[in-house]
């Protein structure tokens, strides 16, 4: 088990000159001994070249990697002792689940009895027991990725695993014993666990921290609850959540708030910025209000969406659209209603160039 | 998605173009074989039908089981040498770039070659008088001629059919190899296995299916190898190259034995029919155990 | 240990290539010298080079006759088989139908038959239906084998297309023939690429069938050669340098179809 | 277009993939076809496409038996999960090609126009081989739409998305269909896009259909318990139950009190199944609430929601919270549940007692 430090930047082309050359722009990060984390963000973000980074796969075009303080850059997978999954099972076709399992022991020429020891707790772990004596290649994929998964935990020394999007094949009604699995292995053993994902649900349930990668970026690293509350990048509000929070432009002037041509005082304690502005909100936050609130704007309901566990309202408000999510208990207005949304709260958020301001 | 493929008997219209073509050069031509091996045909008006009786001289034809010891031994040395030496060749071939094409087309190129001229260049290369290969087996001492001492053209027609067919083998195995995703070799880097863990455990079971086809076709076709010994040895010196086509071309063209030709030639065709189907149905079982195992693919 | 084992691997890929074109290059370095030469002294390099050979057979019709020959063959062949192999093999990988396994085995058979096998009745038949000494019988015959393995190619390259395809195209409103040949075909280009490459090489290089049918007007160039041989001797120069023309086809075709190649052989499933 | 099928089944080989089903989708609006894979929703739409002929019924559109005519002569589109384009063409040949076999004019400007409210009118020029995921179902999309046939069918076709497009693209879906120029049908595993797409929901399970009405009504008021399973997600917690003289007895679970109708013969009263959705196990008790205390097995984070899964003495249950919380495995807690907000199933698995609708007049 390691601490991971990293201080790199990598681009797939020669002579990288815009943001755009890059895979991954500049970036630091240290992964502490023992926790989880998850790197998420849409496909092509660049958390699997940052993966294959950190496990040896491929070496950074400039920076350094460093495991507990030692420069492992130049190292590979096997030297810095890491352990990587798949998206895709892989799997030894030709070999039982056992020597699936005991594969990378026997590789590091671990002494037999203490293999067989070992095959069997992680068999037990991931309920692999009873087929421990089968061919791999006969199983179900979802057996196959657990196979995979193993593979990965098995050696007690490994300085990190890294996950890259494990549970694509799994079928959607195993995934959440499977993530409760990998919680309780993290429990129990107390691995570095890096889990790359696209999928929300996954990071935030896996992860202590997450960090939010767009375009070879990382735009916030935090809690789930911090990921949700207080987005750091406007893209941290659209991809957490669903729906995201709703952006709506703003304008300070000389001390007043100005949003879709509605006038407001800024609120109190903070101080923002004269010029353009975006405000942040998100659907759970945004309350019916009574007419002429001094934190709401007026909206046409142009969709009333009853989702069963709660209504989905669309407001227009000149050419902004505004959801809100109103908790089925209470009253919800129809199509054509006018109504004021309350926009101005607690959990209002503030951008400047996309970032949040303080 | 759609799973399985729609039952529609008007298929059979598009498939018939196929039929026709095929039971024109195919059908037809082995009915007359029948024909012939069933009769004594003196004259095309003065024919007798004698039964069985090409059969069973041709079954008790002690050259003929010569032949096919000689044909089984030569195909099985093929086998032996062909396949190990073409997956080396196929592990060995760059995977990208211009190298990798420069290279396939090489590699590929012998077997574009007719097999007529095959013989040809290598007639020329194995002679003592004219030849790079004889001579300096010459030279080295060895008393060599393809043309005087039997075990020499055995070797010769063999190392030629290396020559000649060892590239499909390879390319076979290579396309094998391409088909595996980088996952594989990722995986195994990260659980530490050595090269040799890496052939026996990943490119190996990936090759199985290609290597199937590969002795499949390499089998079939040395046993029916003719053209390349026609042109080198002409069959000799004595009967040591004399394969099966070789005997039966022998026996239908030179000697003009219709009845007896026509019944090699269906015991001869029901032997590789018969080795087909086993061969056929043996992949066709790995083949569906592999698909089970690989679903993900 | 990592570099030494790359090197070992590139030693013997070098090697294999040597082996792969030293007898070529004789035969090449052969053809550009005299008769004289070939016989009186021996040398890697042709010390009186002559492009005599090459125009010999440039300029006498009994050879070069045979090259137009082949190549008449080979493309009646490769148009043939393809286009009664693409409906077939879209039946197969489309539809099933009563037979369609044992049919799809039946003409694999036929790839594996012995050509001397049909040798007797290919001669009876086509004296009797008058096609001897023509292209077109040297061309049929070679269907024998042409023909199933176009098939098993095409099939192969047709079920990598979805399905969803063809239907989305008919719900669209194309009939069939204008969906196949406008929208399917350029889909499959790569495999009817890989299907001729392999419908040119078995039909170019097989003497047996070519030389049995044909005697003066149809006569391809591997027949032409092995009579040359018995004929006149042994004119070494000269064969050498028909040996050389006969791969040059060849190696222009390999070149390119040198991308497809190895997915045409990955295509080879049962 | 009115489309409208009656005794429809369909059986490949001695296997039935669709059982007797009747079904007439409302016209020019959206209906959801929802079931697990394997449910049939794809044999349905291919025999609604004229892709497959059904064994047994027939299939009319506008009144009139279209049940053998073949896809070609009908005017229906179609977009399928895998994102089928023509990879030979350009996008702008194959969003034109349905519109040039009909030999339509202004096809330049038509699909112009498509691609913009599409948003893939800057990649016009490419092949679909070049676009994203998202981008070449999006062409598939305005292809099926530059058809303007009154009978659109899409078959899963978000599914192979990533979560957040998928978001997206339903939008700008349902802002298309708005428009009720034809009969859409849209095949979905997940109960939550029917709910997103609002219009009516025909449920199917292992080849039947089960039930169809508007979207919500379904929802709220499944007719069984195959209906509320496969409507539901997270799925309802069910918990076996009895009847008692002033409500139900959970197994090894506390009593509920709700007035079961009283005109249902006791055999069906005697093993009952008690449903409770996700949303409706809360944190704080709420007044006549029953607690359900239990043991932390995981806590799955959304963004929006947080899913608790829960060990009980009535069993595994999962709550569903709004925001993010933490809880460590295995901590104790103590969920809530309203009597009057629970399903109850009898013996045979029909609805008896349903929750009332609240947030309504």
């Amino acid at each position: 088990m390691a601490r991971i430090d990293l201080d790199i930047a990598h681009s797939y082309r020669a002579n990288p000159q815009q943001d755009e050359d890059y895979a991954l722009l500049p970036l630091k990060m240290s992964f502490a001994d023992g926790g989880a984390y998850a790197l998420l963000g849409p496909s092509g973000c660049g958390k699997t070249t940052m993966l294959n980074i950190m496990s040896g796969l491929l070496a950074p075009s400039s920076g350094t990697v460093k495991f507990d303080d030692i420069d492992v850059t130049q190292l590979s997978p096997q030297q810095r002792n890491i352990a990587q999954v798949f998206q895709f099972p892989v799997i030894y076709d030709t070999m039982t689940v056992a020597d699936n399992l005991a594969f990378p022991l026997r590789n590091r020429k671990m002494p037999e009895d203490q293999i067989k020891k070992r095959v069997g707790e992680v068999a037990e772990m991931l309920e692999l027991s009873g087929q421990l004596d089968q061919r791999a290649a006969n199983l179900a994929a979802d057996a196959k990725q657990k196979i995979s998964l193993g593979r990965g935990l098995v050696r007690p020394d490994v300085s990190a695993v890294l996950f890259d999007e494990p549970l694509t094949v799994i079928d959607p009604h195993l995934k959440w014993q499977l993530r409760r699995k990998l919680k309780q292995i993290h429990h129990e053993l107390k691995l570095t666990l890096i889990y790359v994902t696209h999928d929300q649900v996954e990071a935030l349930t896996f992860a202590d921290q997450v960090m939010v990668m767009t375009r070879g970026r990382s735009v916030q690293v935090g809690s789930a609850d911090a990921l949700f509350e207080r987005p750091q990048h406007t893209f941290v509000g659209h991809f957490i959540g669903s729906p995201g929070m709703n952006f709506l432009p703003a304008q300070v002037d000389d001390q007043t708030l100005v949003v879709a041509g509605h006038k407001f005082g800024l609120p109190p304690g903070s101080a923002l910025p004269e010029g353009e502005l975006k405000l942040g909100i998100r659907p759970e936050y945004v309350t019916l209000t009574a007419a002429d609130d001094r934190t709401a704007l007026p909206v046409n309901i142009t969709q009333a969406l009853d989702i069963g566990t709660h209504v989905l309202l669309t407001g227009q408000c000149g050419d902004l659209a505004i959801k809100a999510r109103l908790s089925p208990d209470q009253h919800a207005p129809a199509c054509g209603d006018t109504v004021w949304f309350g926009v101005l709260g607690s959990h209002t958020c503030f951008y400047k160039n996309e970032e949040l301001l303080p | 998605m759609i799973t399985t493929k729609p039952v529609n008997q008007k298929a059979w219209w598009l498939v018939l173009p196929v039929v026709i073509c095929v039971a024109f050069s195919a059908v037809l031509p082995l009915m007359t074989v029948v024909n012939y091996s069933l009769q004594d045909i003196f004259s095309p008006e003065r024919r007798v039908f004698v039964g069985t009786e090409w059969f069973a001289l041709v079954m008790r034809d002690e050259e003929l089981h010569a032949a096919l010891w000689r044909q089984l031994t030569f195909s099985l040395a093929v086998l032996t040498v062909e396949i190990p030496l073409g997956i080396m060749l196929a592990l060995a071939m760059p995977a990208k770039g211009w190298k990798s094409s420069a290279v396939l087309v090489v590699v590929a190129l012998s077997l574009l070659i007719p097999w007529n001229v095959v013989g040809t260049i290598w007639q020329i290369f194995g002679r003592t008088d004219i030849g790079l290969l004889g001579a300096m087996l010459q030279e080295m001492g060895y008393d060599y001629s393809y043309t005087g001492n039997g075990t020499h053209a055995w070797l010769t027609v063999l190392t030629m059919d290396v020559w000649h067919w060892t590239p499909l083998v390879a390319l076979l195995c290579f396309a094998g190899l391409r088909s595996i995703p980088d996952a594989y070799y990722q995986a195994a880097r990260i659980d530490g296995a050595s090269k040799f863990a890496v052939f026996r455990y990943i490119q190996l079971p990936k090759m199985r299916g290609v290597l199937m086809i590969a002795v499949l076709l390499r089998f079939m076709d040395s046993f029916m190898i003719y053209t390349e010994p026609f042109v080198l040895t002409g069959g000799g010196p004595g009967n040591a190259t004399t394969f099966l086509s070789q005997y039966l071309t022998q026996k239908a063209v030179g000697q003009f034995d219709l009845g007896p030709a026509a019944a090699f030639s269906l015991i001869y065709f029901l032997i590789i029919l018969l080795l087909c189907f086993i061969l056929y149905n043996w992949m066709q079982r790995v083949g569906t155990d592999s698909k089970e195992g690989s679903d993900h693919e | 240990m990592n570099e030494n084992r790359f090197q070992k691997r590139t030693l013997f890929l070098i090697l294999y290539i040597v082996f792969a074109l030293l007898p070529i290059y004789w035969m090449v370095n052969m053809s550009f010298k005299t008769n004289e030469e070939i016989l009186s002294s021996f040398s890697f390099f042709p010390q009186h080079f002559t492009w005599d050979n090459y125009k010999t057979i440039f300029t006498d019709p009994a050879w070069y006759d045979g090259y137009i020959n082949s190549l008449i063959i080979v493309a009646i062949n490769m148009a043939i088989s393809i286009t009664v192999a693409l409906p077939a093999a879209y039946a197969f990988s489309r539809y099933s139908f009563i037979g369609d396994k044992h049919l799809f085995f039946w003409l694999l058979t036929n790839r594996m038959t012995p050509p001397a096998v049909f040798l007797l009745p290919f001669f009876q038949l086509y004296s009797t239906l008058g096609l001897m000494d023509t292209h077109l019988a040297v061309a049929l015959a070679h269907l024998v084998f042409n023909v199933p393995l176009a098939v098993w190619i095409l099939e192969g390259f047709m079920s990598g297309i979805p399905r969803e395809i063809d239907e989305t195209a008919y719900i669209d409103g194309y009939s069939f023939p204008r969906f196949f040949l406008t929208i399917f075909l350029p889909l499959i280009k790569a495999g009817v690429g890989v299907t001729a490459f392999f419908c040119f090489m078995f039909s170019w290089v097989e003497l047996l069938l070519a030389r049995t049918l044909t005697s003066v007007d149809a006569k391809p160039i591997v027949a032409t050669m092995t009579r040359t041989v018995s004929a006149s001797g042994m004119d070494w120069a000269t064969l050498a340098a028909a040996g050389v023309l006969t791969i040059v086809p060849g190696a222009i075709v390999i070149w390119f179809v040198r991308h497809y190649i190895a997915k045409g052989f990955a295509m080879g499933r049962v | 277009m009115e489309l409208e099928l009656e005794g429809i089944s369909k059986r490949v080989g001695a296997q039935p993939w669709l059982y007797d089903m009747s079904l007439a989708p409302k016209t020019n609006a959206v209906t959801v076809l929802l079931g697990a894979t394997q449910a049939g929703k794809t044999s349905l739409m291919r025999i609604m496409a004229g892709l497959d002929i059904p064994t047994r019924g027939t299939v009319r559109v506008n009144g009139q038996d279209v049940t053998g005519v073949p896809v070609r002569e009908r005017n229906v589109a179609m977009v399928y999960q895998q994102f089928i384009n023509y990879p030979s063409m350009r996008v702008a040949d194959n969003i034109a090609s349905p519109l040039r076999l009909r030999g339509e004019k202004n096809i330049d400007e038509r699909v112009r126009s498509l691609a913009q409210r599409l948003h893939i009118d800057m990649f016009l020029d490419r092949y679909p081989a070049e676009l994203s995921g998202g981008q070449q179902q999006r062409v598939a999309l305005a292809r099926a739409l530059a058809k303007g046939a009154p009978l659109m069918l899409l078959d899963e076709p978000l599914v192979n998305l990533d979560y957040k497009l998928r978001e997206e693209l339903r939008e700008e879906l349902t802002q298309l269909f708005a428009a009720g120029e034809s009969t859409v049908i849209y095949a979905t595993t997940e109960p939550g896009e029917a709910l997103l797409l609002g219009g009516h929901t025909a449920v199917m399970d292992a080849g039947e259909l089960l039930q169809y009405g508007p979207t919500a009504e379904v929802f709220h008021s499944p007719k069984s318990l195959r209906v509320a399973r496969a409507f539901s997600d997270p799925p309802m917690n069910l918990i076996g139950a009895e009847a008692m003289n002033l409500g139900v007895q959970l197994n090894s679970g506390p009593a509920l009190s709700i007035s079961l109708p009283g005109l249902v013969s006791k055999h069906l009263t005697k093993a009952l199944t008690v449903g409770v959705r996700a949303s409706e196990l809360r944190l704080q008790a709420g007044e006549g609430d029953v607690a359900l205390p239990g043991v932390v097995e995981l806590a799955e984070i959304s963004g929006s929601d947080t899913f608790v899964h829960l060990s009980t003495s009535a069993g595994e249950v999962v709550a569903q919270l709004t925001g993010v919380h933490y809880f460590e495995l295995g901590t104790s807690l103590t969920l809530h549940l309203n009597p009057a907000h629970v399903y109850v199933f009898d013996a045979e698995g029909m609805l008896l007692v349903a929750p009332q609708r609240r947030g309504r007049n």
